[in-house]
């Protein structure tokens, strides 16, 4: 009985070193791609390269993700729907609903497919803090088109944000450049030097108010009220009535509808506060549903400037043939910016087989994210940090005059554009 | 699925006469199949393929002649001493009727839609639905050809549903059964699909050649799997409803108590051991759904015992959640005000502390309050522990509206958790630990007190119950089990934000335990996996959740009160009648007889 | 000195004086009847005693210790226990759990026993659920076995009754006050009633005082009687004597006959 | 009998005993802080002179006005509670139909000649149609939803009215969309005058004026009708009430029917002087109107306003009277939390709210 199975055996290994040595020179020619340290992703011959969005589509804030998902949509048919000649490129879209708790759940859903190369997202800040720690832990680089916080990357003075990981990058501005562009808008074109803040409590706006106020401060103005309403709210008249007996030249609200339609309605009736030329909000109060109301009139708006040049033009013509409206949000050319700085690093790092199988080093991306230098986007002339703030952030202050009738109309009133110094 | 809240409707008209009820039911879903259009559900679904070239919309435009159908030609009700009429032609006839009243309610809503722009006001009547591109409604078809197919379909998808009420019953369950299969499978399709590749990879059983069978390249249930799942869930059903048999739960009772218990370790062994495998097989996402059902459930269990054992209604309990995951923030973030960033494990005790304060902070003023007042308390102080995060004056503590990030990992020894898989198994414990102190306290001296004191307040303090204790501690359990859960959630997500604690929270986890089952775990557990888990998996419904969680909840308090899995003593009687047992038991019968013959069927 | 004594008891509810200036003593081993027109206040004084209801007035001492303004629960553990004149069980839960919930204030264990599960624990929860199944037995075969485990609102009325007075008796009182007992009972229950109303004196060493409307059982099974009207006593003795009396005839029948 | 010790020995009459020391010394301690508080913060407020006395009246004006709006809402959750005992949920939900009703009827008058030529009689109109929609919705949703739960445990009706609300709610968001719609100005109502020192804005005017006409319509009908009757009646005793040949189903439709309708006319004064509505409109304003039915003592009509008033005033003053002078920074945030608080103190001291009645539920 003995022998027979150790004969069994012997055949058995025999067997199966045969297959062995058949299959080993293969694999030996497969690896001579090392990977980094992060891994890398393999796309076989005419796989599809993926990437991933993390955007907030549904809830109040859809239109902040749905504007950019669309970005990216066109980005890749600009591409002609292929990189690196024959792989195909494929999005898959999670929502982050505007929260950390979203932001996870995208996170890990991406993270748990190795084939995604990178991720366009978020389209908040706060859901990309755990989105960021997912994703980074994978090696995924990540780059947003409308993050803004200055936790995510740095306060420009080369400082680290808390929140910043390795592999995060963003075309979006720098949340501080806003509000220094605003507060020098205040304190140096309008002459106020006393100025009022109000947030919603959202952490976009609460960030913004503060950048304001600080930047403000250090002009040489005052803060005479930095206050807060809830979102919710609708009686803003006793909140008005603080903000009025502080006697502010500027009231900045950086927040959203409907609470600001309060505040500018109900402003109104405060003799102190019914020169609209003291109102003052932020790219998220720029669209057609808030520059309508009569109260706005006269009203200033900062936010990111609107891209100019006949490439911007000619994404917009295909944004409204494609989605039947004009781009609803801001930050769409950022995205589109966004998406094809992945697409140049890709095309960049990628290691190619003479087969077609590529191999995209995880590291490599990153480093060749980072390196982006002068890259000519739709937002300007793009150069990225050591801290991933790539954004050529120009902040425009518009003004809603009678004359302002459709939304584009605003934004194209340009008063004044903040072209930030050189940060180190 | 919202057709249920509607529906719900229908059954508490007093009975009329067939014809007009079958007109009634017809119109009833006509309106729903016009809302679902006119909403939006039908055009945001039709992207989802479901069934072959079925698309989820087009699923849910046709499944409510089927469902009218079947409602409308159920048997009139029937007054006790008559004879009920056997099912037959009346029937098929009822459900073609009301078929067709359905079909030309919503026949008439397209040409309304085909002749006039209304969508001035309903904003999701878009020209899609009928006009251009896929056409929707019309099935792709000419306005004429269209309306024809529809009418054609609901009248025939009425009769179909007619039909099933002529089957005997036995037939009857088994279509059911298969339908539900079918639409189950398909609906699921990602989870299933992600389950059948994790058994290939982890377990190196072979599946990929049945998702292939089961479903196309675009995620819909091939026309083979449709038939093959029908087929087969039919003739299970059929077969398990084969003859007379007894329930399972009566065959265990039955069994000697040796086995019993040898079958209890049995059983409780395999489920240990798929639970272990669990996270591996389906995988990372599925596994973070899975957490977040967790954390809800461990909400959940703590709200169960406030609500279903202690009948205080708490509509603010997102504060003790709050509680939980801002200490375990401030603990264990080297970030946050306090800064000492220890590990997960250090804070937990303090956790403890800070829930049990809370609980106690809220449960003293209410002691007084009855029912009513104590919802509107309670949801106050839920806002006001959201307010204090969030604000500008306690910024310095808690972070403000920017939270708090960088919360610690939990680390078991050298092992940090960081997957969402290992997380599940801490989880788990979690879940395990406060079920099991669920069970424990029911079963005690407090529980006893807590259930009491739900039932009538003053004859439980009059039969010696300390109301002020049974309260507080009532609280302090609930927000105690509240703060791991938000410990749990800080610790998962990393960070802590203010807006994840609104009332929202504390509304679903109440919809959950409700819906599950009041003072039942396993209802709890199951209400939790359906209300939370699968939303994250069906994110097709996330625009409309809140519109069916509502329909839902209206439905279910209509339809079954006492939710999915009532506690083991409300299942039995909840919908019985009294007995007056005294007359037989007066007139001298013997006790024990009337005892088995009340328990037992005859052998 | 008497088991309990009530002195000068007094209660208003908004202007209408339920009980008015009330004295009553109870010797310890007695059956007593309080009866009474409706609206006489005997509920109101079983409220007032038990402390469910507070006093305006009066004094009310239970084994020569001033109990009135104690809370319900601790009148409970002194040793005074009660049942209601419309049956007030805790329906959802079994038989066998409302009675051992009135064990509540002669057990000790918490909550962290209670997860812990100790074997203290366990001895103090067997000794319960004896306790509390030996208080049902008391009704011979009618809540025990089987009934043990269905939910208190499944049971007849007359059971309910019982379960109630079974749940005042696990209590280990020393006076219980019962509202009523017999009302809904028929002729055969009733008596059996009285049967088992005495072997709890009798067995127990409880005292009893009962509010009752049915004249049967008041002349079967009490010894004194006492008569309520507008709150104040107005006769006391053995029932043929108070049945005999003039006051009580006329407060039964009505005194229009008289002062009008 | 060692138990029996805990018991304090000695002749307690009158008071019931304390119930747990430490409850209440923490609840004593907690009214006495809460009053320091107040008094430290309205002092210092006060005395900082930040504000001037017109600006103060000015935030009693608008405390007035949000109140009143909130005290037609809490009308009907308190005469639905009166009648059934039973929190309708999903009641901010008809006033946020009520006032979408009003945009709709006001933006389509808005684009005929009658809204410049007979602004009051547009609005009358529209004050009708939003009285009508929401009185059906209310009258719906106590058919299909509540009436076939009546004598139900009372957490099942109120679960179905959450359900109701969110279905209410996510209806109107997908049928007509998430955006915010603004209400046309009503050239009559802008502007103010000054009456006795306070300056009043006409639509506030407006809003005071309608609240109080109709709550003393309310009040009238209540107590001086047959059907008023009925529902007291109703509200008393179902039973007996049926008895006695009240139709006790119709009665409760009415109850629904009046306080849907109180809740459609206080939509349309929502939109009015807030000028905006959307889906969500109902929910915190819905929130904050129970809260003023229980701090006025729920069940209870004058209750409901004046626990409507307390609670406008509190808000509109709270924050800038109080919190302001402790020195609380960004003290509007914290608006909901005065609100809160002062639920919760209010029925600290008085567990039946302001107006409420000591009811005990036990009168064996």
């Amino acid at each position: 009985m003995g022998t027979r199975r150790y004969q069994f055996v012997a055949c058995l290994v025999g067997a199966l070193a045969l297959v062995g040595a058949a299959c080993a020179p293969e694999e030996q020619k497969a690896a001579e791609f090392t990977p980094g340290p992060l891994g890398a992703v393999t796309v076989e011959p005419g796989a599809p390269i993926k990437i991933g969005l993390i955007q907030a589509i549904s809830g109040d804030t859809a239109s902040l993700g749905q504007d950019q998902v669309r970005a990216v949509e066109i980005a890749i048919e600009d591409k002609g729907g292929n990189l690196l000649e024959q792989h195909p490129i494929r999005t898959q879209v999670e929502d982050d609903l505007c929260k950390a708790e979203g932001g996870t759940t995208a996170g890990q859903k991406l993270a748990a497919d190795p084939q995604i190369v990178a991720v366009v997202g978020s389209s908040c800040s706060g859901a990309a803090v755990p989105a960021m720690e997912i994703l980074s832990g994978k090696g995924i680089v990540m780059i947003s088109g409308s993050n803004t916080s200055p936790r995510l990357t740095s306060d420009l003075r080369g400082k680290q944000g808390d929140a910043y990981k390795l592999g995060y990058l963003r075309t979006a501005h720098n949340d501080i450049i806003q509000g220094l562009a605003a507060a020098n808008f205040a304190f140096q074109k309008l002459g106020a030097k006393r100025a009022a803040t109000i947030h919603d409590g959202d952490p976009y706006t609460e960030g913004l108010a503060n950048a304001f106020g600080s930047s403000f401060k250090e002009l040489g103005g005052t803060i005479s009220l930095a206050t807060a309403i809830s979102k919710g709210d609708t009686d803003m008249r006793p909140v008005l009535t603080e903000v009025a007996a502080s006697k502010p030249d500027v009231v900045f609200f950086p927040i959203f509808q409907p609470e600001a339609d309060f505040i500018v309605k109900q402003a109104k009736g405060f003799p102190l506060l019914a020169d609209t030329k003291k109102l003052f909000g932020a790219d998220g109060l720029l669209s057609d549903t808030f520059i309508v109301i009569g109260q706005t009139e006269g009203m200033y708006f900062s936010g990111p400037a609107t891209p100019t040049g006949a490439t911007y033009q000619e994404l917009v013509a295909k944004y409204e043939k494609k989605f039947g409206e004009k781009p609803i949000q801001a930050f769409h050319a950022h995205a589109y910016d966004a998406v094809n700085m992945i697409f140049a690093a890709i095309e960049k790092s990628a290691v190619k087989e003479s087969n077609g199988t590529v191999h995209i080093d995880r590291q490599k991306l990153i480093d060749a994210m980072h390196a982006t230098k002068d890259y000519q986007g739709l937002t300007g002339t793009l150069t990225c940090d050591k801290f991933g703030d790539c954004a050529d952030a120009k902040i425009d202050v518009v003004q809603n005059t009678p004359t302002e009738k459709t939304i584009d109309q605003v934004r194209g009133n340009v008063l004044f554009t903040f072209d930030p110094p050189e940060t180190g | 699925m919202t057709a249920t809240g509607e529906l719900a409707a229908i059954d508490f008209v007093p009975a009329p006469k067939a014809g007009p009820r079958a007109i009634r039911l017809g119109l009833v879903g006509g309106a729903v199949a016009v809302f679902v259009s006119v909403n939006g559900m039908v055009e945001a679904f039709s992207g989802r393929l479901l069934l072959g070239s079925l698309a989820l919309g087009e699923a849910l435009l046709l499944s409510v002649p089927l469902l009218i159908g079947y409602l409308a030609g159920r048997p009139e009700p029937v007054l006790e001493g008559f004879t009920a009429r056997r099912p037959g032609w009346r029937n098929v006839l009822a459900g073609l009727v009301a078929g067709l009243a359905s079909g030309v309610t919503l026949a008439l809503f397209v040409v309304l839609v085909a002749s006039f722009d209304i969508r001035g006001v309903f904003l999701n009547a878009t020209p899609e639905l009928v006009r251009d591109g896929p056409r929707i409604l019309t099935f792709g078809l000419e306005l004429g050809a269209g309306l024809g197919l529809l009418l054609g379909l609901y009248v025939a998808l009425g009769g179909a549903g007619g039909v099933l009420q002529v089957l005997p019953g036995r037939f009857r369950r088994a279509v059911l059964t298969a339908l539900g299969w079918v639409a189950g499978l398909a609906l699921m399709q990602p989870a299933v699909a992600q389950v059948l590749r994790g058994i290939q990879q982890e377990l190196r059983i072979w599946t990929a050649p049945l998702t292939d069978f089961l479903y196309d390249a675009s995620g819909a249930l091939s026309v083979p799997g449709i038939a093959t799942i029908a087929a087969a869930a039919f003739c299970l059903q059929l077969l398990a409803s084969r003859q007379h048999r007894k329930p399972v739960r009566t065959r265990l009772e039955q069994l000697p108590d040796r086995s019993r218990r040898i079958l209890r370790v049995a059983i409780l062994a395999a489920v240990l051991l798929l639970l272990g495998l669990l996270p591996q097989v389906i995988g990372p996402f599925l596994s973070e759904v899975l957490n977040i059902a967790g954390i809800f459930l461990l909400m959940a269990l703590g709200l169960n015992i406030v609500v279903g054992f202690a009948g205080l209604l708490d509509l603010g309990y997102v504060a003790f959640f709050a509680v939980g995951a801002y200490t375990t923030a401030l603990l264990t973030s080297p970030q946050s005000s306090v800064g000492v960033g220890w590990v997960f494990w250090l804070a937990v005790p303090f956790v403890i502390l800070a829930a049990a304060v809370s609980g106690l902070m809220v449960g003293t003023p209410v002691l007084r309050m009855r029912g009513d007042y104590l919802a509107i308390v309670t949801l106050g102080f839920g806002e006001i522990a959201r307010l204090l995060f969030i604000s500008d004056w306690l910024k310095p503590w808690f972070g403000g509206a920017q939270g708090i990030i960088q919360v610690g990992d939990i680390s078991l020894g050298p092992v940090q958790i960081r997957t969402p898989e290992a997380f599940f198994y801490v989880l788990f414990v979690f879940v395990l630990l406060a079920a099991y102190a669920t069970y424990a306290l029911q079963d005690s001296r407090i529980g006893r007190a807590w259930m009491a004191m739900r039932e009538d307040e003053a004859v439980a303090e009059a039969m010696g119950v300390n109301i002020v204790t049974a309260k507080l501690s009532a609280f302090i359990v609930g927000a105690v089990l509240a703060g791991f859960g938000g410990a749990l959630f800080a610790t998962k997500i990393g960070s802590v934000f203010p807006h994840s604690f609104n009332v929202i929270v504390s509304i679903t986890v109440l919809v959950v335990i409700i819906v599950g089952g009041m003072a039942s775990v396993p209802g709890v557990v199951l209400g939790t996996l359906v209300l939370v888990g699968l939303p994250e998996l069906l994110r097709e419904f996330e625009e409309y959740r809140f519109l069916i969680y509502g329909a839902l909840l209206i439905f279910m308090m209509l339809k079954r009160p006492e939710g999915f899995i009532p506690s083991g003593r409300r299942a039995e009687e909840l919908h019985e009648q009294e007995v007056a047992q005294d007359e037989w038991l007066v007139a001298g019968a013997p006790e024990t007889g009337a005892t088995d013959a009340d328990r037992d069927e005859p052998n | 000195m008497a088991l309990f004594e009530i002195r000068g008891l007094t209660k208003d509810f908004g202007g209408v004086r339920a009980v008015d200036g009330l004295d009553l003593d109870i010797d310890e081993g007695e059956i007593v009847s309080v009866i009474g027109p409706n609206g006489a206040g005997k509920t109101t004084l079983f409220n007032l005693v038990t402390g469910m209801v507070t006093a305006d007035q009066g004094a009310v001492n239970f084994q020569g210790r001033a109990i009135a303004g104690l809370r319900p629960s601790q009148i409970l553990a002194l040793g005074i226990a009660r049942t209601f004149q419309n049956v007030r069980l805790f329906p959802e839960m079994t038989v066998r759990e409302n009675v051992m919930v009135a064990r509540h204030c002669r057990t000790r264990s918490g909550m962290l026993k209670a997860v812990l599960r100790p074997p203290s624990f366990r001895r103090e929860e067997k000794e319960t659920r004896q306790r509390a199944e030996r208080a049902l037995e008391f009704f011979g075969s009618r809540l025990v076995g089987w009934r043990f485990d269905t939910p208190a609102r499944s049971l007849s009325y007359a059971n309910r009754r019982r379960l109630e007075i079974a749940r005042a008796l696990a209590s280990d009182p020393k006076l219980l006050l019962l509202d009523e007992p017999t009302a809904g009972m028929n002729p055969r229950e009733t008596e059996e009633l009285i049967e088992l109303i005495r072997r709890m004196r009798d067995d127990l060493g409880v005292t009893i005082a009962l509010i009752e409307h049915d004249m049967r059982l008041v002349k079967g099974v009490s010894e004194r009687v006492v008569v309520l009207d507008y709150g104040q006593l107005i006769a006391q003795g053995r029932y043929d004597e108070v049945a005999s009396n003039d006051r009580v005839i006329e407060a039964y029948l009505g005194r229009k006959a008289t002062t009008a | 009998m060692a138990r029996t010790n805990l018991v304090p020995p000695g002749p307690v009459v009158g008071k019931r005993a304390f119930q747990l020391p430490i409850v209440d010394g923490f609840l004593w301690l907690v009214r006495i802080a809460a009053i320091a508080l107040i008094l430290v913060g309205a002092t210092r407020s006060i005395a900082s002179a930040r504000l001037s006395g017109q600006q103060w009246r000015d935030l009693v004006v608008f405390g007035i006005a949000q109140g009143s709006v909130y005290a037609l809402v809490a009308l009907g959750y308190t005469m639905v509670y009166g009648v059934l005992r039973f929190i309708n949920f999903a009641h901010g939900e008809v006033f946020m139909i009520g006032a979408m009703t009003g945009y709709f009827v006001t933006d389509g008058l808005a684009r005929t000649a009658l809204w410049e030529a007979a602004p009051f009689l547009s609005l009358f109109i529209a004050l009708i149609c939003c009285m009508t929609v929401s009185a059906l919705v209310a009258l719906l949703l106590e058919r299909v939803a509540y009436r076939p739960l009546r004598g139900a445990p009372r957490l099942i009706p109120f679960i179905t009215a959450i359900g109701a609300s969110f279905f209410l709610q996510y209806t109107m968001a997908s049928l007509f969309g998430t955006s915010v719609k603004s209400y046309p100005e009503v050239e009559v109502l802008t502007g103010s005058f000054t009456l006795l020192g306070f300056r009043v804005l006409r639509v506030h005017l407006l809003v005071i004026v309608a609240a109080l006409v109709i709550m003393a319509g309310l009040y009238l009908y209540v107590e001086k009708t047959k059907a008023g009757k009925a529902m007291r009646a109703v509200s008393e005793d179902q039973e007996t009430a049926k008895l006695m040949g009240i139709n006790v189903d119709r009665t409760i439709a009415r109850v629904f029917g009046v306080g849907g309708a109180m809740a459609g006319a206080a939509g349309l004064l929502f939109g009015l002087v807030f000028q905006n509505v959307f889906f969500l409109s109902g929910f915190l304003p819905g929130i904050k109107a129970f809260t003023a039915a229980v701090l006025g003592g729920i069940g209870n009509i004058p209750g409901a306003a004046v626990g409507g008033l307390t609670l406008g005033m509190v808000e509109s003053m709270g924050p800038s009277l109080v919190l302001v002078g402790l020195g609380i920074p960004a003290a509007h945030q914290l608006k909901d939390v005065v609100a809160f608080v002062t639920l919760v103190l209010v029925l600290i001291f008085r567990p039946t709210g302001i107006l409420g009645e000591r009811v005990s539920e036990d009168r064996g």
